[in-house]
């Protein structure tokens, strides 16, 4: 080290700050030892501790020390660079330093959080520490570029997360196309009777915004439509979306429905998806009477035209407006956005991956949607609570968390059931005067006006059995079981075993990420957790945010969520977008890799290496070029270039190596 | 084919049909079985709770010596199936375990690498023979013989390596291939009381009872069942249950009996004059 | 009747047996239960149970050993593993009744003349003996050692077994017996190295 | 004539190439010769160690030496040289960068003697004898030089001023070297003397090399008819230019062959194989483990193929135990 | 030697999947061994082999490269890029004597955190077992056969008489 001593004055001046964090890092790491030990490694000017670097004073103090202590470099020892890198290369700009010559040290979750020993804690500091300044002595002067960004936003699904966050945008006045997969819009949401904990109808609040983003002269609305691909960066998406063909002209289309009563199957016949298969359709149909767009559809799969070619059509015959066209193709259509928001929403639990509870095996069990439907006055059954026999049963027992807070599916509580299955216990007992059982592992009424709800319910005689229920079967022990669906459970409040027969079971089923949510977030560039949700950026301070900018995340795409939380979230995605597209130009890292032109010896290696096609070949020049634009910074050439002549901002081969040298030697 | 066979000691006992049909059926259907030789007592449900590790130690014995052969072994009782498996489970998860068994096995000369298969003779008949094979090999079909399939807890649970824990289908199919008919029924994998009717009799019975009650008024003629215990708890208390419930007098009998009758083997040679509760009238009254 | 009073004491309950129990292989996620009472539900016999399996599991985890151990529960099991496969938290219950078992024989707090955990005992001496297990002798031994009236009761049984040539009474045994017991007294001296 | 500069010549684990080089200046060595005055050349003149060890201490103007150090007298003879002269360059391959000798470093000393003088095929030495340092012969005491552990680049054992690249360098370099020091323009020290970029940009084949390689297998020269226009890359031939310094007009690639790598890395890169690596092999076909590694299958001696002349150089110096 | 041999281990962590889920696993206040020194990158994809020699030879008695799994690069395909040319490293590294527990490549997602505890732990246990590598302290070492000749030669007028047989 005696030789660096004689180049300390050489170096430039490096300032080092280590936060306390409170006791987050001063409890686990001795900062004042760490303080003392850099404040002797070479080059470094100042030194100090301070309870926390990212208060107002802790970040005026690293200004003041730039200008008196003319400070070249920053290093601060603090929490990880992804919550506060920003932060602090603000204190060194206020400073009047270029922002790049700080490199920020990450003691706090690399560290202070994941060891006990603090003897090793406060080692481990020091080596990172003297690593970072080592390092930062190598940074260069930079620049953020500037581009500017699209005002136009693309939402990617219908729900009424999809549908709240469009809205929002389009009344802000920015251009938004909506794009929902299904014929409808209306999402879950619109399979519902009434809502939780208020029990208004949920048509009467959802359709006025469905017929508003129809109407809305700022919005454009794709529905039966799919996003395909996604190009570009923050401000500038290229997406690429499928129109599905419906086999009738949208425009042309008026929703008469005259073609679905001419249709030449004089029966519908064939399983009806938007009511859970309670109810039947024909090849020509609308999803529902307020379906929006208020468009019929054509079903390839039953259509005897379409799968013959003979049928004398009397559904085009009967449309006065001339709107079918059986040979319309799925098309491609590309759109230009800066910003993108997710509202993919959830899929229900497949119940029939429990056959302890005999869904699929006996008629009399039901999933909760499709309760949903029977208690839905615009259902299969236009209201009436039956069994598939059409008998009113007497008995009906609600099973909560399928598919939720069990190891063997699904982990997690799905935050919805509870609520969901008081409501369907009053609507049941509402519409079929049947008792009542709720069998639950814990009640959860965490919302406003939810305790109150559970309250109401208790009051209205509904039963309530604290158990998890083990088997539904059709054995009878006693002849008033005989004929009935017996639920064996453990009443742990009692603390002994109870076999309630009942008629009709409803499987209160969890909320599940979507099938091809996975696809979806590959399309997207985002990640999801571990139970296969899309990731947010952080679970407190940007919810809605992903790890790629501009593209956020609303409702139950992101975890299971209820509607009002879902509204809410869909209203501060559209916030995070707004405050984006209305900077007009986003800031990039400047990070990106650039070709040393006169090292260059054109081998071309680089090229296929670039996943944004940024790096092209000069022909006339015959060296490789990158476009700094185009270059999302990944350094794959940096490493790859034969000759080393590719430099990465930030990720210098001098850079790296000093940080690898700086770690190890002591 | 060929097999090692683990009898257990209920197939030398109350369970001897079991193994006169299973090896007659084999027989027919072309396994070459060899008995295991010298095994010892699998260590059941009982020894579980006297000494754990004793008790790996002495399913591990006889795993050891079929590893000798390198076949894999056929437990046709479900405690001697479930035992063995689980043995084989516990040695390969816990390390500490394994050292001490394997270091005991040594001390009684014997080598322990835990290479076997243990397999259940309903899962070698579907799977390694194939119902194909079986339906072209039956020459009397059981016409209008309705069974219900009962499978005990112990084959299914808790490995599930070969059928579905809560609704097990295997012996149905193979029954409906020997031509008989199964009776849908939920109770295909409730526990017996085998293990308690010794014991705590009001228990068992009550389970047994149970059991026996429904299958018959699912309209089955008789329980087709696949293990000793079972068997022999279904079948050999009924007496005490009439005293108990009611008198229900219902034949028990062993899938290997029913497909040995349906391959066209003899009564006497699968034991089902062996039956307590007489099955003979129902199985050749079907035909 | 007598009253009893059913309030517990902190000092009613051995932490050490808690610790034990969460300590051993099978019972390290019982702390995750939820006392959804499934285990209760889908066990066959917890119609006869002093405490359902889920209570017992909260005994145990809150170290009321002597409840526990002296429970009908542990010996009702008939380890038929309905209870771990629907169990929503992967515990294996059925391990913790074995486990329970075992530990209530060392104590020798298990019900007096309660015949389950002498079969047991028999049976392992049996096995110990002859490396095999006659379920005549195994079964009137026990008999009567319990209960020889319940024995008279089972001569029915006895003569059915006996006519259908279900029924041997001299004992079976494997011809290495020798070999058998240098395995089983392996593991012991194994364990008391272990402790010393 | 004393005031001509006194140059030395000197080789160390070398095969003798370099001398050539020197002698292929052709009538350009008499350039040479009438400009200095050569005190040490064992190749083609006899000096003794004795004569330089009498000279005053950075008396030589310049010593070339080429070849790897292996050996205690190489070691020696490097010392003695450095301390006479006032610049020493490093000539050719072995000397930089330990060249084919250093390829020695993949075994330990012990595995080679006894191979060479017990387990070689054809070796008849039932005595099993081995070479002494010292031996008595007739009340004469003989000495033989001690073969080191490791094979060391020069600089690895003395300072060095300059470096000539190559196997051998070309004559262009050497002349290009030569006529530097004597005009005194000298780069700054530790400069290798050529063109700091790599090769492929004067290879003929250039222009042939498509952008996306995404090889599927690689073959070894004599595996292929090559075709004498296109990139030797392309045509799945392990071929170092890309990772290589120029200077030698691509002579290999001109005469058929792949650039095995004799120039060295440029000036930017710490080592040249593990660079090499970094570009060839990240844009390779396959995605899977097992299709990469079948790939990789097509280069079964790595180590010999892309330190051929560098290993004394890998950032790892030497095979660990 | 008396205390426990501590192995020092250099990671890459890509900043997208590995480097977020070490954040994860903090604020999860997950505990592991304090032997890892994590170097950020913005893709696994940067990682150069010349980085993994130069840690080893710098002292480091493991490496550790993390990045997304693959299919889910935030660069689309930058660990494909890695796990190629990490898997002829990893042959060059056995070929040098430096045995695969001390390199390691490890796919671990941003939610993942546990994942960065169960790593670093296991491989810390098995670096600690294969001991210390300490390639500074071998190349010195390396080095001692020449000191000898090196003072012999550099102090004072040489010897003239010691000939060798050439």
């Amino acid at each position: 080290m005696s030789d660096n001593k004689q180049k300390k004055d050489a170096l430039p001046r490096v300032g080092f700050y280590v936060c306390h964090c409170g006791t987050n890092i001063a409890g686990t790491i001795d900062v004042a030892e760490v303080q003392k030990y850099v404040s002797g490694l070479p080059g470094v000017a100042v030194s100090r501790d301070y309870k926390y670097m990212c208060s107002d004073p802790g970040q005026e103090l690293i200004a003041r020390d730039i200008k008196e202590h003319k400070l070249e470099r920053l290093v601060v020892a603090a929490c990880s660079p992804n919550l506060h890198e920003e932060t602090f290369r603000k204190a060194a700009a206020k400073g009047g330093l270029n922002p790049f010559y700080f490199q920020m040290v990450n003691i706090r979750e690399h560290a202070s959080w994941v060891h006990t020993d603090k003897k090793a804690a406060t080692e481990k500091a020091k080596d990172l520490a003297r690593a970072a300044v080592a390092r930062v002595q190598h940074h260069r002067s930079l620049d953020k570029k500037r581009v500017p960004v699209d005002p136009n936003v693309l939402v990617v699904g219908g729900g009424i997360a999809g549908i709240h966050a469009a809205l929002t945008l389009a009344n802000a006045g920015k251009k938004v196309t909506l794009v929902e997969r299904e014929a409808t819009i209306g999402g879950h949401m619109a399979l519902f009777d009434k809502t939780f904990p208020t029990l208004d109808c949920a048509a009467c609040i959802l359709t006025p915004k469905m017929s508003a983003v129809k109407s809305h002269p700022n919005i454009t609305l794709w529905t039966y439509s799919e996003v395909e691909k996604v190009e570009g960066y923050v401000g500038n998406y290229k997406v690429t979306v499928k129109r599905k063909p419906r086999f009738v002209k949208e425009d042309l289309c008026v929703g008469c429905m005259e073609c679905i009563d001419a249709c030449v199957f004089k029966e519908a016949k064939f399983r009806d998806k938007f009511n859970q298969g309670l109810g039947k359709r024909k090849p020509v149909y609308i999803d529902f009477p307020q379906a929006t767009p208020k468009v019929v559809l054509v079903d390839p799969e039953t259509c005897i035209q379409l799968k013959t070619g003979k049928c004398k059509k009397s559904c085009a015959a009967a449309c006065d407006r001339n709107a079918f066209d059986f040979d319309q193709k799925e098309e491609l259509k590309e759109l230009q956005v800066g910003a993108i928001v997710l509202a993919t929403g959830f899929k229900t639990y497949d119940a029939g991956r429990d056959p302890n509870y005999g869904y699929g095996r006996y008629p009399g069990v039901f999933t909760a949607l499709e309760i949903e439907r029977l208690v839905n006055a615009s259902g299969p059954t236009s209201g009436e609570v039956v069994l598939r026999d059409g008998r009113r049963p007497k008995a009906v027992g609600i099973i909560h968390c399928v598919g939720s807070r069990d190891e063997k599916s699904n982990k997690w509580c799905s935050r919805v059931c509870c609520m969901y299955s008081l409501k369907l216990a009053h609507l049941i007992k509402e519409h079929s005067g049947a008792e009542v059982y709720n069998f639950y592992i814990d009640m959860r009424a965490p919302g406003k006006a939810y305790e109150e709800f559970y309250d109401k319910l208790l009051g209205e005689g509904v039963h309530f059995i604290r158990g998890r229920v083990s088997e539904v079967s059709d054995w009878a022990m006693t002849p008033d079981e005989e004929g009935k669906l017996v639920l064996r459970v453990e009443d742990t409040l009692a603390g002994f075993v109870r076999r309630v027969p009942v008629d009709m079971v409803v499987l209160s089923t969890g909320l599940e990420p979507q099938t091809d949510a996975q696809e979806v977030r590959r399309r997207f560039n985002i990640g999801c957790g571990t139970e296969g949700f899309f990731q947010e950026r952080h679970p407190k301070l940007a919810p809605v945010n992903t790890f790629t900018d501009g593209i956020y995340i609303a409702g139950a795409c992101q975890a299971p969520r209820d509607i009002p939380d879902t509204v809410a979230q869909a209203g501060a995605a559209a916030a995070e977008a707004l405050s984006l597209i209305d900077a007009g130009f986003v800031e990039l890292e400047p990070n990106t890799s650039h070709v040393l032109e006169e090292e260059c010896c054109g081998c071309k290696s680089c090229v296929p290496l670039c996943p944004y096609s940024a790096i092209t070949f000069d022909e006339t020049k015959k060296k490789a070029v990158i476009n700094e634009v185009l270059c999302k910074g990944c350094g794959v050439c940096a490493a790859a270039c034969p000759s080393g002549s590719i430099v990465q901002n930030l990720f210098d081969d001098e850079e790296i190596f000093s940080e690898i040298k700086g770690v190890l030697s002591k | 084919m060929k097999y090692l066979y683990f009898p257990g000691c209920s197939l030398k006992g109350s369970g001897k049909a079991y193994e006169e049909s299973f090896l007659a059926v084999a027989k027919a259907v072309g396994l070459e079985i060899r008995e295991l030789e010298d095994w010892n007592c699998c260590g059941a449900t009982a020894y579980m709770s006297v000494d754990e590790t004793r008790s790996y130690a002495l399913a591990g014995r006889n795993l050891a010596i079929a590893e000798r052969e390198n076949l894999d072994i056929i437990a046709p009782c479900n405690a001697c199936y479930l035992v063995l498996n689980k043995t084989q489970h516990a040695l390969k998860d816990d390390e500490e375990l394994r050292r001490k068994v394997v270091k005991a096995l040594k001390a009684g000369g014997l080598d322990y690498k835990g290479t076997v298969r243990v397999r259940h003779p309903l899962d070698v008949l579907i799977n390694d023979v194939g119902l194909d094979k079986i339906r072209a090999l039956v020459k009397k079909p059981l016409k209008d013989l309705k069974l219900a399939a009962y499978y005990g807890c112990q084959m299914v649970r808790p490995y599930a390596s070969f059928d579905d824990q809560h609704d097990p289908v295997t012996m149905d199919k193979l029954m409906e291939a020997a031509g008989a008919e199964c009776v849908p029924w939920p109770l295909k994998t409730r526990c017996c009381g085998g293990s308690l009717t010794g014991t705590v009799p009001e228990a068992g019975l009550r389970l047994a009872y149970i059991l026996l009650r429904e299958a018959k008024k699912r309209g089955a003629g008789a329980i087709v069942t696949l293990c000793p215990l079972c068997q022999f708890n279904l079948d050999g208390y009924q007496d005490q249950m009439a005293r108990k419930f009611e008198k229900v007098d219902f034949p028990v009998v062993y899938f290997t009996q029913v497909l040995g009758l349906a391959l066209g083997l003899s009564a006497s040679e699968l034991g089902i004059q062996r039956g307590i509760i007489p099955a003979g009238k129902v199985l050749s009254g079907a035909r | 009747m007598a009253l009893e009073q059913k309030i517990k004491y902190e000092g009613d309950c051995d932490r050490e047996f808690a610790k034990w129990v969460v300590s051993q292989t099978g019972g390290d996620n019982l702390r995750h239960c939820i006392q959804c009472g499934v285990c209760s539900a889908t066990c066959p016999l917890s119609l006869y149970m002093d405490y359902t399996p889920r209570r017992l599991i909260n005994l145990a985890r809150e170290g009321f050993k002597k409840e526990v151990l002296g429970s009908f529960t542990i010996w009702l099991c008939a380890s038929c593993y309905a209870c771990r496969v629907e169990c929503p938290k992967k515990i294996h219950i059925t391990d913790i009744m074995y486990l329970l078992k075992r530990r209530a024989i060392e104590e020798g707090v298990y019900p007096r003349r309660f015949p389950i955990p002498v079969l047991a005992r028999e049976f392992a001496r049996m096995v110990f003996a002859f490396g095999r297990v006659n379920e005549t002798l195994l079964v009137m031994d026990l008999f009567l050692r319990t209960n020889w009236f319940r024995f008279l009761s089972m001569t029915g049984l006895g003569l059915n077994l006996m006519r259908t040539g279900r029924m041997s009474l001299l004992p079976d045994h494997i011809k290495r017996r020798r070999e058998l017991r240098k395995v089983l007294d392996a593991i012991d001296s194994d364990k008391t190295e272990a402790v010393s | 004539m004393p005031d001509k500069p006194k140059v030395a010549f000197y080789w160390c684990a070398s095969c003798g190439g370099c001398e050539e080089a020197v002698v292929d200046l052709a009538e350009d060595i008499l350039k040479v010769v009438e400009a200095v005055d050569i005190v040490l050349w064992p190749v083609a003149m006899d000096f003794k160690k004795s004569d330089i060890e009498a000279r005053p201490d950075k008396s030589i103007a310049a010593s070339f030496i080429n070849g790897a150090v292996r050996t205690s007298e190489q070691e020696e003879w490097a010392r003695l040289l450095r301390r006479k002269s006032q610049v020493v360059v490093s000539f050719g391959a072995c000397a930089n960068s330990g060249g084919i000798p250093a390829l020695a470093n993949q075994f330990h000393k012990e595995d080679i003697l006894k191979f060479v003088y017990e387990d070689c095929p054809g070796v008849d030495n039932k005595a099993k004898t081995r070479p002494q340092t010292e031996c008595k012969d007739e009340g004469r005491t003989l000495s033989l030089p001690e073969l080191r552990e490791t094979v060391r680049s020069l600089d690895q054992v003395i300072e060095v001023d300059y470096y000539l690249p190559g196997c051998p360098p070309t004559p262009k370099v050497i002349m290009a070297a030569v006529q530097a020091l004597l005009s005194g323009k000298l780069p700054p020290r530790g400069t290798v003397l050529s063109p700091d970029i790599a090769l492929c940009e004067e290879c003929k084949r250039k222009d042939s090399k498509p952008a996306d390689l995404s090889l599927a297998e690689f073959k070894r020269p004599h595996q292929v008819l090559i075709d004498p226009e296109k990139c030797l890359l392309a045509q799945g031939l392990v071929c170092m230019g890309p990772a290589t310094r120029s200077g030698c007009e691509a002579l290999c690639p001109a005469g058929n062959m792949p650039c095995t790598g004799c120039f060295g890395p440029t000036s930017r890169v710490k080592d040249q194989g593990a660079k090499f690596v970094s570009s060839v092999f990240s844009n390779i076909a396959p995605k899977e483990e097992k299709e990469i590694d079948a790939v990789l299958d097509g280069i079964p001696d790595p180590i010999g193929s892309f330190y051929r002349y560098g290993l004394s150089k890998c950032l790892l110096r030497r095979k660990l135990n | 030697m008396t205390e426990k041999f501590e192995p020092k281990i250099v990671a890459f962590f890509c900043n997208w999947c590995t480097y977020t889920a070490a954040d994860l696993a903090g604020v999860s206040r997950l505990k592991y061994a304090p032997n890892v020194r994590v170097i950020r990158v913005m893709c696994s994809g940067r990682v150069d082999p010349q980085f993994v020699l130069e840690a080893f030879a710098r002292g480091a008695d493991g490496v550790l490269l993390g990045g997304c799994h693959p299919g889910d690069c935030h660069y689309a395909e930058g660990n494909y890029k890695t796990l190629r040319r990490m898997r002829m490293l990893e042959r060059m590294l056995r070929g040098m004597g430096i045995h695969d527990g001390r390199f390691r490549l490890e796919w671990i997602s941003g939610a993942e955190g546990d994942k960065v505890r169960t790593v670093v732990n296991d491989m810390t246990e098995k670096v600690r077992a294969l001991g210390p590598l300490d390639l500074p302290g071998k190349f010195k070492e390396w080095d001692k056969e020449m000191e000898e000749l090196e003072t012999q030669v550099n102090s004072g007028p040489a010897k003239g008489e010691a000939v060798h047989a050439r």
